[in-house]
């Protein structure tokens, strides 16, 4: 049983390819309660980034600087009365919320957090991927329907039909990256999520950089349908507030609701998952060409450490700002230990083993980071799309601009 | 001249369109409880998909009485019940009222008084633009600028805190001039924020003027022509962006307006977008007239002599005033005793509604939102 | 990997296969005979997987569920089902279906039972060599002819369901 | 324990193909009906994919042509629906019973 258990560690596949099915499982639980933890901060974040960018605060109460705020928020929303309207087709309706999760969390299977770092790999990883996401759609419409009320269906008619035009543009972006994979000796490509960055790592260049600028406007595509492939602003016409008070989720409360912001978070990572690992080199580090040697190996190798400690150095530098008066006294001290806690990961992650086998985690997570950070920015800067208007980017702009792209790399690759 | 009787709106709930057997047509409830609708106002859409084939709007659920209770109140005692119309631009609200009974009295307010009077206008003309860009904004979905809006309004709620004590509904002028002298460090207070807001205004433009998604959705959004805008009666900035250069502080100038140099700016295309562009020229207006009266600023009485009780002459009067949403007309019937026999409320809001239906028709759900936003309608004056 | 647990995947996915497409042709309401076929549809890309046909099992959930399902919920929408729901909801022509469905399940039965020496019977084994890859030299090679065709019938059909679904044209 | 060959999967297959021949023939409502067909296509469609596995991938290939109809197959048919519901107030299928309207 022992050596089932560490027979693992020192293969150089997935547990999934390996069959192991003890690691699978422990990388299931920790990829799913890491993407819950990280919706929970995401909550706090964009909460705070949001506050940040419009001149206020945003929640400073529970918590020093509001931290605690998400589990404040977690335990309001389950304890809440679960409304099911009177005429709502109630099963459906207990079931589209699940539906949501479900294809959020699903797709986090194969997203490869590093070379051995992923629950299993798919030949038809990406497939895999765009497949299960595009069925949250399904949630939606029957949350709408079955609410058996006049805004959410609205809404969902509204976002069953921006997602599935805006799936095309992203489907042909996505394949003209795919086509890059091919660009090897053997001339075979991939659609496994491992296999794109590996190809990317042998290509010696990410994606985003390859045949300069196709890659990089397949991924702007790719970015601009992946906002609205999760319902986000400018796009968040499905839920928009100020039209159709809260779109398909109107009915919603407590619980249900929660769900569906869990799978609309989760599904944010989803995708800037993907847009990572098919154009941002996945878990390579920077400059792998330009900075090569064991050199630059342990210095990049020491940026997670860095970051940690950093982010501890703010909590404290937050402590000594904390007003010196009593009512702050647990704030304070709330503050100095998440500080200590995240400088002692920090100082974790300066030990070799560990940051070795963690710095494919941490650029991964890095950029997918960025891509959030987008996220929130683009909801504070943009005001929403009108739906005519959407389609015509959708249909007029996008998919024409996608075609291009692919049929551009595709020319482009045989030539050169 | 287009008919107005033509654009009285009918519903026709439930009739399908003539044209061709039809899927059936959606009626949507937009409101009273909606976040959109500024407050109670419910909007029934009668929809084909998303497209709009027509509106009714239906109004009163802030209904308070408040002409009826003009007649059970002396003249002066009526005064703080007009700040609560318009809550946001109450200082204009008040304006117009007194200036309405002196006019029934026969009296003028002194120079100091009327230049008071100016500044704290225009500065509540600002700050009620300053909600409604908020808001506006807020409801075609970008959320941002309505702090930044609300963050400079906040200077404007301080001088007026200052001044008569009150934030939001001041019941700043009395009959026959001011109650309170300006106090001390006023005028430095007015030319900070002077100094303090032009960027912040170039701050807003910023965000949205060239703003792609802003232009797309507001351009050729609820166009409306001139003609039909007098046909309704529509007022205000929504009129002047329909090219009519109509504006009472020039036409019928009051409280000293002939004595400031500033310009009407008006639009081309009637749009939401050329209404967005004429309300920021406003406010840049707006900041001239108070720096030429915060300059000019003549010494002398704040109160003309007006006696304890106010018992107007009988007779009737109609005077109206250049609120920030339009002409604020007030009518006062005066039996000669010391309460209004009768005062009758001309709201630019509630004037300016009427044009939703002929605005929004054949437009999607999206632009309805887009456009009771910009009528800046304020439902404690539609529904008085 | 080797398969694990095969016979119970496999009788497990074809349960709820068989299941959900009883689901789908008793159900009264329209939107929960979706929900059983999208169902049904997701079971059976699990057996694709089985059979080691991942690039199918992709498409089957990519274009099936996601796609044509969701057209199939916007159409049940629009139409209003309120009456629908309330009425008859089977022809007079049971027994001629309960028949035809005899007569094909006996026709079945016989088939198999006699011709199962026909085909051999295999176990599905893994395959070395990209699926994908496979699928796809086929066919751009072999059938590259009759995908110019399908492409051409997507593309009528787009046109066919544009002019019968729209208003005025 | 019986190892699962290509038999099982037919069997399957047959099943749902009888499932969808009964909806076809009994049901009233047109969206059923053509729920139904889509069951009976991809009864064909496991039936290709299981006898791929013996007699090359050309089943997979046809699998993929047969779901590019059965989208076509959809769209049109749901268009038609549509159509003919804006009509008729009706989406029971023997109701159909005439050539114009």
């Amino acid at each position: 049983m022992l050596d089932y258990i560490t027979s693992y560690l020192s293969s150089n596949v997935t547990p999934g390819q390996a069959g192991n099915w003890f690691w699978a499982t422990v990388y299931v639980f920790v990829v799913f309660g890491g993407v819950a933890v990280v919706v929970l901060s995401m909550n706090w974040l964009e909460r705070k980034a949001l506050a940040h960018f419009q001149v206020r605060l945003g929640p400073m109460r529970v918590g020093p600087h509001g931290l605690m705020q998400p589990f404040a928020d977690a335990i309001k929303l389950l304890t809440k009365e679960d409304i099911i309207p009177d005429q709502a087709d109630k099963f459906v309706f207990w079931i589209a919320p699940l539906i949501i999760l479900c294809a959020a969390f699903t797709v986090y299977i194969v997203i490869p957090f590093g070379p051995t770092h992923a629950i299993t790999d798919l030949n038809i990883g990406i497939l895999f991927m765009l497949g299960v996401s595009s069925l949250s759609v399904l949630g939606i419409v029957m949350a709408g329907w079955a609410s058996n009320s006049h805004y959410p269906l609205i809404g969902s008619l509204r976002s069953s039909a921006q997602m599935v035009s805006y799936e095309v543009a992203m489907g042909l972006a996505v394949v003209s990256a795919i086509l890059m994979t091919s660009l090897n000796a053997s001339g075979t490509g991939t659609l496994s999520m491992i296999g794109i960055v590996q190809a990317q790592q042998e290509q010696h260049i990410w994606y985003v950089f390859k045949f300069f600028p196709l890659g990089l406007m397949a991924m702007v595509i790719f970015a601009i349908a992946m906002v609205a492939e999760t319902n986000r602003a400018p796009f968040d016409l499905p839920e928009a507030e100020s039209e159709l008070t809260a779109g398909f989720h109107t009915e919603y409360s407590g619980l249900r609701w929660s769900l569906f912001m869990l799978g609309e978070y989760a599904a944010m990572g989803a995708v800037s998952s993907i847009a990572v690992t098919l154009w941002l080199g996945g878990w390579l580090r920077p400059f792998p060409n330009f900075l090569k040697g064991s050199f630059f190996d342990l210095v990049f190798s020491l940026f997670p450490g860095f970051t940690f400690l950093a982010l501890a150095g703010f909590c404290f530098l937050g402590v000594v700002r904390m007003p010196k008066h009593p009512t702050f006294r647990i704030q304070t001290i709330g503050l100095a230990g998440f500080g200590a806690m995240l400088g002692l990961i920090g100082l974790v992650l300066f030990v070799t083993p560990v940051r070795v086998r963690v710095q494919d985690i941490y650029w991964f997570l890095a950029k997918v980071a960025g891509f959030m950070y987008l996220y929130i920015w683009y909801r504070a800067t943009f005001p929403r799309y009108r739906f005519d208007q959407l389609m015509k980017v959708g249909w007029k702009v996008l998919l024409p601009a996608a075609l291009a792209v692919l049929i551009v790399t595709a020319i482009v690759g045989v030539l050169f | 001249m287009t008919d107005p009787t033509t654009y009285i709106s009918h519903l026709e709930l439930g009739q399908p369109d003539k044209t061709y057997l039809d899927t059936n047509e959606l009626i949507l409830n937009m409101g009273p409880q909606h976040p959109a609708t500024h407050g109670v106002l419910r909007v029934i859409l009668r929809l084909d998909g998303e497209k709009v084939l027509g509106t009714e709007c239906v109004i009163g659920y802030l209904h308070r009485g408040v002409e009826k209770i003009a007649e059970n109140r002396t003249y002066a005692m009526f005064n703080p019940y007009v700040d609560r119309l318009d809550y946001v631009a109450a200082v204009s609200n008040g304006l117009g009222y007194c200036e309405a009974v002196e006019k029934l009295l026969n009296v003028e307010a002194p120079p100091r008084a009327r230049y008071i009077r100016v500044i704290l206008t225009e500065l509540n003309r600002l700050a009620s633009h300053m909600v409604w860009l908020g808001t506006h904004a807020l409801d075609i979905g970008a959320m941002t600028p309505l702090f930044y809006t609300f963050r400079d309004r906040e200077e404007i709620l301080k001088i007026f805190e200052k001044y008569c004590g009150a934030r939001l509904t001041t019941h700043a002028f009395r009959i026959g001039g001011c109650q309170y002298e300006t106090y001390e460090g006023f005028e430095k207070d007015v030319k900070d924020f002077l100094d303090f807001v032009p960027p912040k205004i170039d701050e807003y433009e910023e965000l949205l003027t060239t703003n792609r998604i802003w232009v797309e959705r507001t351009r050729n959004v609820g166009k409306i022509s001139g003609a039909d805008c007098i046909a309704l009666g529509v007022t205000g900035p929504v009129l002047r962006a329909s090219g009519v250069k109509w504006d009472i502080r020039k036409a019928v100038p009051y409280s000293g307006y002939q004595e400031f140099d500033f310009e009407i700016p008006t639009g081309e295309n009637g749009d939401t977008f050329d209404r967005y562009v004429v309300r920021m020229k406003e406010m840049r207006q707006s900041l001239r007239i108070i720096q030429q009266a915060v300059d000019g600023l003549p010494s002398g009485p704040i109160m003309a002599k007006v006696g304890k009780v106010i018992k107007p002459p009988v007779g009737e009067i109609y005077h109206s005033i250049e609120a920030p949403k339009g002409e604020l007309g007030y009518y006062i019937v005066s039996d000669g005793s010391t309460q209004p026999y009768r005062v009758r409320i001309r709201p630019p809001s509630f004037v300016n509604l009427q044009a939703l239906d002929l605005m929004v028709r054949g437009q999607l759900v999206a632009d309805v939102i887009a456009v009771i936003g910009t009528f800046d309608i304020v439902l404690g004056e539609v529904d008085r | 990997m080797a398969p694990v647990a095969t016979t119970f995947f496999f009788y497990l996915q074809a349960g709820i296969a068989v299941v959900s497409g009883i689901l789908v042709i008793t159900r009264r309401n329209p939107v929960h005979s979706a929900l059983a076929l999208i169902l049904g549809l997701l079971a059976q890309a699990g057996l694709y997987l089985m059979l080691y046909a991942p690039f199918v099992a992709g498409v089957q959930i990519i274009l099936y569920a996601g796609g044509i399902m969701v057209l199939f919920l916007f159409v049940i929408m629009l139409v209003n089902l309120e009456r629908a729901k309330k009425e008859e909801q089977f022809n007079k022509q049971w027994l001629v279906g309960t028949a035809a469905a005899a007569a094909l399940g006996f026709l079945f039965v016989t088939v198999y039972l006699k011709g199962n020496a026909l085909w051999p019977q295999s176990i599905p084994q893994p395959v070395e060599s990209s699926n994908t890859q496979e699928v796809g030299t086929l066919l751009y090679g072999q059938y590259m002819f009759a995908f110019e065709i399908a492409s051409l019938l997507l593309l009528v059909a787009i046109i066919g369901a544009v002019v019968m679904a729209k208003k005025r044209i | 324990m019986v190892p699962i060959t290509t038999l099982h999967y037919l069997v399957v297959a047959a099943a749902l193909f009888i499932l969808g021949v009964i909806g076809v023939l009994t049901r009233r409502n047109v969206v059923i009906i053509l729920m139904s067909i889509e069951l009976i296509l991809n009864a064909v469609n496991l039936n290709l994919v299981a006898f791929s596995r013996i007699w090359g991938l050309h089943g997979q290939v046809f699998a993929i042509f047969v779901i590019t109809d059965a989208a076509a197959e959809a769209a049109v048919g749901l268009g038609i629906l549509i159509a003919f519901f804006r009509n008729k107030e009706t989406v029971n299928v023997d109701e159909v019973d005439l050539l114009k309207w």
